[in-house]
């Protein structure tokens, strides 16, 4: 009866494009040309709209922002890795990725500006809204997963996103390990962007990895360069299979940097120095996935020009179109408290309506 | 037909329901094999197996947070938290999340599940066993709270929260589970109605759950003793309140006295107070008076009984309100 | 004397206690080198460093957790949650140990710490950044519950909460953060009294919080228009609640107003209106009028200003029940 | 750019003691004499206590009882690893270790008759009393070792005691990495004793140990035969030691068995079968402990057959000293609220006192 080693892990750590456009040629995932183009149109997209809406609310047009340049590779090749009918479940920062999934531009907009109706996604009713709650996402994700598969969907699988400060919350240790006893299909993609608004990676949790959490849960777990949108699409592909499968659960700690503020409330000169935002602007996701591309001759700086001056127009008209103004109903909120009619709410709506009269909007 | 007690009618009413709706399930701690540490659940870990009567980690967030889920994926989960006083580890799921995914949403998602909770004292339990804790449920604008009395109301009440389009917790009166046997009362129960258990004229009484008991008890005792008429009132559903049936009811006696479980300050009773303020202040001929638990922490069994509300003091209540 | 605004307040007493006490220590989320989200605990990190002003990891149950244990070692752990809307996370820490400890041990061990949290409406925010639920720690006997409304009464409020013996949920209205400054009145403010802003007799205004702004604009208004004398009432401490300044005042006014941002429904408005029934019903000669936000989910900014009480709805409601 | 591995790990178990009494010498903790025998003493208080409380309330004379027989081996070792001085904060299945404590027999008995009373530990202040929500005091334990320190105890450690359920709450897992961040020297000793209630092990999580959930936290993790004194009292002093030290926090998975019903409310034939309970009957921790004590020649039936004499002496005069009733203060609950005297309270403790007059005590 010694002291035995009754367990053995192992935590991998996968990248495939580097910072100069390189690959490693034997893991390069097969994707044909025009969802490389497309990849790259997304994550484009989600920059420049994230770089007008921040424009935006510094004119005071939209309210407090969370903006997520610099992390595209980080969500966007993972919505290429599922289906329209598979569960998107997100979180706040990849805007990019909704826009994948359907958000319209306005809406994204609309939201920003104060209007619960900028959650509804007009063409996917899989994609949940955004979720602001840290971490209480996880287990929706896997309820969504295993409910799917109850109703007879056998080959749904659910994808969700969160960030490294949330995984200190009980709700991610709750959601994971729901996620291995149910043998759940979910994907568990981490944007450890090393931030927590303020607070490093490195005092949000001792261990080495986030990756390495996923031991806790009997599921599997990797590292990937969340800069590399090869890597990240690879390691999200095979664990979307391994879960259509019925192999469970994977937590995938895509490893970035949040070039921006954490959302336009924030100072990062706070609490992080500029050299630390130089070394991450060489890493830039977006200029290595360009150069891969050019080198395979796909693209070039016309096709760039081309994208840039059709994805500035889309966000102009939307821009316009958002200026408009909604026709939002004021008492809407009735509305929505319950399913049902009842008395005191109808009653609370009579004199909502009647105070409204009396006042005029105040919004 | 058979006496049954509120355990066997939310037996009953589980298995009837789950047998008619595939798209019911069943998930918390020690539900499945062990049939629920109340028994609630019985049978049906057998007979709709582990895919639709989940055994599930000792996580209340995850639980609530993973029917979530499955509610939004068409399945209309009906989970246990063991006790209410372990309710509160999903408060933020219940508060973020289960309550307003439908207006967030603007009804792209809904979330139709149920919370049972045993609740409240009088069973000689350990500490956190014993508490009565609806208004924290009551005061999250999208939840409805449904506290049944009977078997007789148990099962129907169950039934219509299983079928309501929104998060319902349902508390059981852990107290009320084995203590009286019915014959079942066809009737029908709707969430959002009072019940007028008895009409009277003198005085109107309003209570809920297990206290619905020594209420009925102290009614009868004020009657015989002084021939009162008494109207009584089984709330029922505790958000969104029924002010209607208190209002008409209290119009009509002028007197009103509301017996609750919970802690005084805060409870219940202090917004049935406030809506007749609202809308009948003017034919009270007396206070409002509340017969309910201290503002302490729910003594352990040595004393809970001292504490909470007792056939003497509702009597008491009920005669100086009548005296006033 | 300069005039400050409310997070100067409270920056400057935690910098005073902490610097006369050192068994006070800061925990929460970016409380340190980032100063906090509001910047109530700026500099408190470079001054008392990390051992004392402790950046944690997000998980609200684990900051109150944790806190429970240093307190009973012995410090005074003053935690934020960033926002109260984040704060249902530590609801079982809260209610099961936090509240329970000195009654659990019969006063072996005791939870002395403050919980902050920024709370309430009108600052153009996000989801769950908005609401105002402090009927969640009002109904949790062996909490107490303190909300500020100026610069001059948060600092010595946040202080007694700081030196009280029980744990203190210190509710911190955003809305007044920065939107006002005052040269601070050195007043005495004690845990447990609510304070008689403005003496009068026609009628009784009570209020907390963002809220006494509006109020107070409002008498304002109603006194120029009818040359009403209002008493305006800043209750302060929600729970324990002082009933005795309430009912003395409705006793010498017979009418009373209170606005709440809450929700209407199980709202503190409507304990202040039960205790007026218990102890002044008769008194009266309008129904207490209920200022509120509606039994619906706080909206995102472009509705809320809509939802919220107005000065206009105060307004309306003083008038109406001066005509009563 | 490869599939790189960055992180190795590797769990251990832990045993001496085997079920025929014989140890591993290279790992023979070095316990004195006296401290061996006051170890078996006190598991053999700890299961002569736990069946006559269990008899207790059979007989209707106390209330709800969870009863802790056969794993007397989890937790007393692991008193006798920490000082009086550090803090110990249990769950409420570990008996013995409260008694080892300084909790009295008569305090024990009060508790389970309804009374907070028995709580109190008369003579150690560092005890706090029985946790019922699971997993919330880990949190608790973190906040008393740091706070210690903080306080100047620089060597201080706290051990707190909960079972294989609890770990699946979220406060588990925030208060580990509480425990990791503020490297704060606490002994997490988790009984794995197979079940919590009817929910057997196998189901309340996916990952092969409880000790590898260690690995999500930068801190220590171990298993040990937790029917096995000496494994147990050697995980738990080294682990000790090193939080003394300064070297962080231990997460200690001791492996056993609930030999009874959960609570007295519970029906174990519900979900387990006699079988298993019967293997684990020969796996009993007092029966090789005492085993062991014979070989060295420091234990024989005689010295047993005197102690189990005393030991049934004192829970006799225990019991009867209990019989006499306690003089508790009807309105104590009043005196406990708050640490200040509030209106409101005192309001109703008069009301409280006249009612009581009115109808006699119910209790
Ligand atoms: C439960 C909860 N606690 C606190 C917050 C406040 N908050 C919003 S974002 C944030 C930081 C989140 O960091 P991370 O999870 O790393 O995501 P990131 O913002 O870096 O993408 C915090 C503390 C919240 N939204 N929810
Ligand atoms: C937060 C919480 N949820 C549920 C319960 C109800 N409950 C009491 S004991 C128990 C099982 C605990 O199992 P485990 O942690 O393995 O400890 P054991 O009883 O086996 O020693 C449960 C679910 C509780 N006390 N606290
Ligand atoms: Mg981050
Ligand atoms: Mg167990």
């Amino acid at each position: 009866m010694p002291l035995d080693i009754i367990e053995k892990f192992e935590i991998s750590r996968l990248s495939i494009l580097d910072e100069n456009g390189r690959v490693d040629d034997a893991l390069v995932p097969d994707l044909p040309d025009d969802k490389l183009v497309s990849l790259y149109e997304a994550m484009t997209l989600s920059r420049m709209m994230d770089a007008r809406m921040l424009n935006l609310q510094r004119q005071g047009r939209l309210g407090t922002l969370p903006v997520c340049t610099g992390q595209e590779a980080a969500f966007c090749p993972a919505v290429l890795a599922i289906r329209d009918t598979d569960w998107f479940v997100g979180s706040y920062r990849e805007l990019g990725a909704r826009l994948m999934r359907g958000e319209t531009l306005a809406n994204a907009l609309m939201l920003f500006n104060g209007y619960e109706e900028g959650n509804v996604n007009p063409v996917n009713d899989r994609t949940l809204p955004i979720s602001i709650v840290l971490g209480s996402q996880l287990p929706h994700a896997v309820g969504l997963a295993y409910g799917s598969r109850l109703k007879g969907e056998k080959d749904i699988v659910a994808l969700t996103i969160f960030g490294d400060g949330s995984t200190s919350e009980g709700d991610f240790h709750e959601g994971l390990n729901f996620a291995g006893v149910l043998n759940a299909p979910v994907v568990f993609l981490c944007q450890n962007n090393q931030f927590a608004i303020s607070t490093p990676r490195s005092i949000q949790t001792r261990s080495e990895t986030i990756a390495q959490k996923a031991l806790s849960y009997g599921i599997h777990g990797i590292q990937v360069d969340g800069n590399d949108a090869l890597a990240v699409y690879k390691a999200t592909k095979e664990a979307v299979d391994r879960a259509r499968a019925g192999g469970g659960a994977t937590l995938i700690e895509a490893v970035t940097f949040r070039m921006g503020m954490h959302t336009t409330a924030d100072d990062p000169t706070r609490y992080r120095t500029d050299d630390t935002v130089e070394t991450w602007e060489k890493k830039d996701p977006l200029i290595r996935f360009r150069k891969y591309m050019t080198e395979k001759g796909i693209w070039d700086d016309g096709k760039d020009a081309d994208l840039e001056k059709r994805i500035k127009a889309d966000i102009d008209t939307a821009v316009k179109e958002f200026e408009k103004g909604v026709e939002a109903k004021p008492d809407a909120p009735f509305d929505y408290v319950f399913g049902t009619r009842e008395a005191i709410i109808e009653e609370q709506r009579a004199r909502f309506l009647a105070d409204l009269e009396k006042e005029g909007n105040h919004g | 037909m058979a006496k049954i007690n509120m355990v066997q009618a939310l037996n009953t009413t589980l298995h009837d329901v789950m047998t008619e709706d595939d798209t019911v399930l069943i998930m918390g701690e020690d539900v499945g094999v062990n049939g629920g540490v109340f028994r609630v659940t019985d049978g049906l870990y057998e007979k709709f197996g582990r895919d639709r009567v989940i055994d599930s980690p000792i996580a209340e967030a995850g639980i609530l947070g993973t029917a979530i889920g499955m509610a939004i994926a068409g399945l209309k989960p009906v989970i246990e938290m063991q006790f209410s006083g372990f309710s509160y580890e999903m408060m933020h799921q219940m508060e973020g999340n289960a309550s307003r995914m439908r207006n967030r949403s603007r009804g792209q998602f809904t979330v139709p599940l149920v919370v049972r909770m045993p609740y409240g004292g009088g069973v000689r339990a350990l500490e956190h066993h014993s508490e009565s804790k609806e208004v924290f449920y009551a005061h999250t604008a999208g939840v409805k709270v449904v506290i049944p009395s009977s078997p007789s109301n148990a099962g129907p009440l169950l039934k219509a929260a299983i079928n309501d389009p929104d998060p319902v917790v349902f508390m059981e009166p852990k107290r009320s589970y084995r203590s009286f046997k019915e014959t079942i009362q066809p009737g029908e129960y709707t969430i959002g109605k009072a019940e007028v258990v008895t009409p009277g004229e003198d005085i109107t009484v309003v209570s809920w759950g297990a206290m619905m008991r020594d209420t009925l008890k102290a009614a009868d005792m004020v009657r015989s003793e002084r021939g009162a008429s008494l109207e009584i009132i089984d709330l029922m559903t505790i958000s969104p309140m029924d002010a209607a049936t208190i209002i008409a009811s209290v119009k009509k006696t002028g007197r009103c006295v509301v017996v609750q479980e919970a802690q005084q300050s805060f409870g219940p009773a202090s917004e049935i107070i406030a809506l007749i303020n609202d809308q009948a202040l003017m034919y009270l001929e007396a206070p409002v008076k509340r017969v309910t638990m201290y503002d302490v922490i729910m003594p352990l069994f040595a004393r809970e009984l001292m504490y909470l509300p007792s056939k003497e003091k509702i009597v008491r209540a009920i005669q100086e309100t009548l005296d006033f």
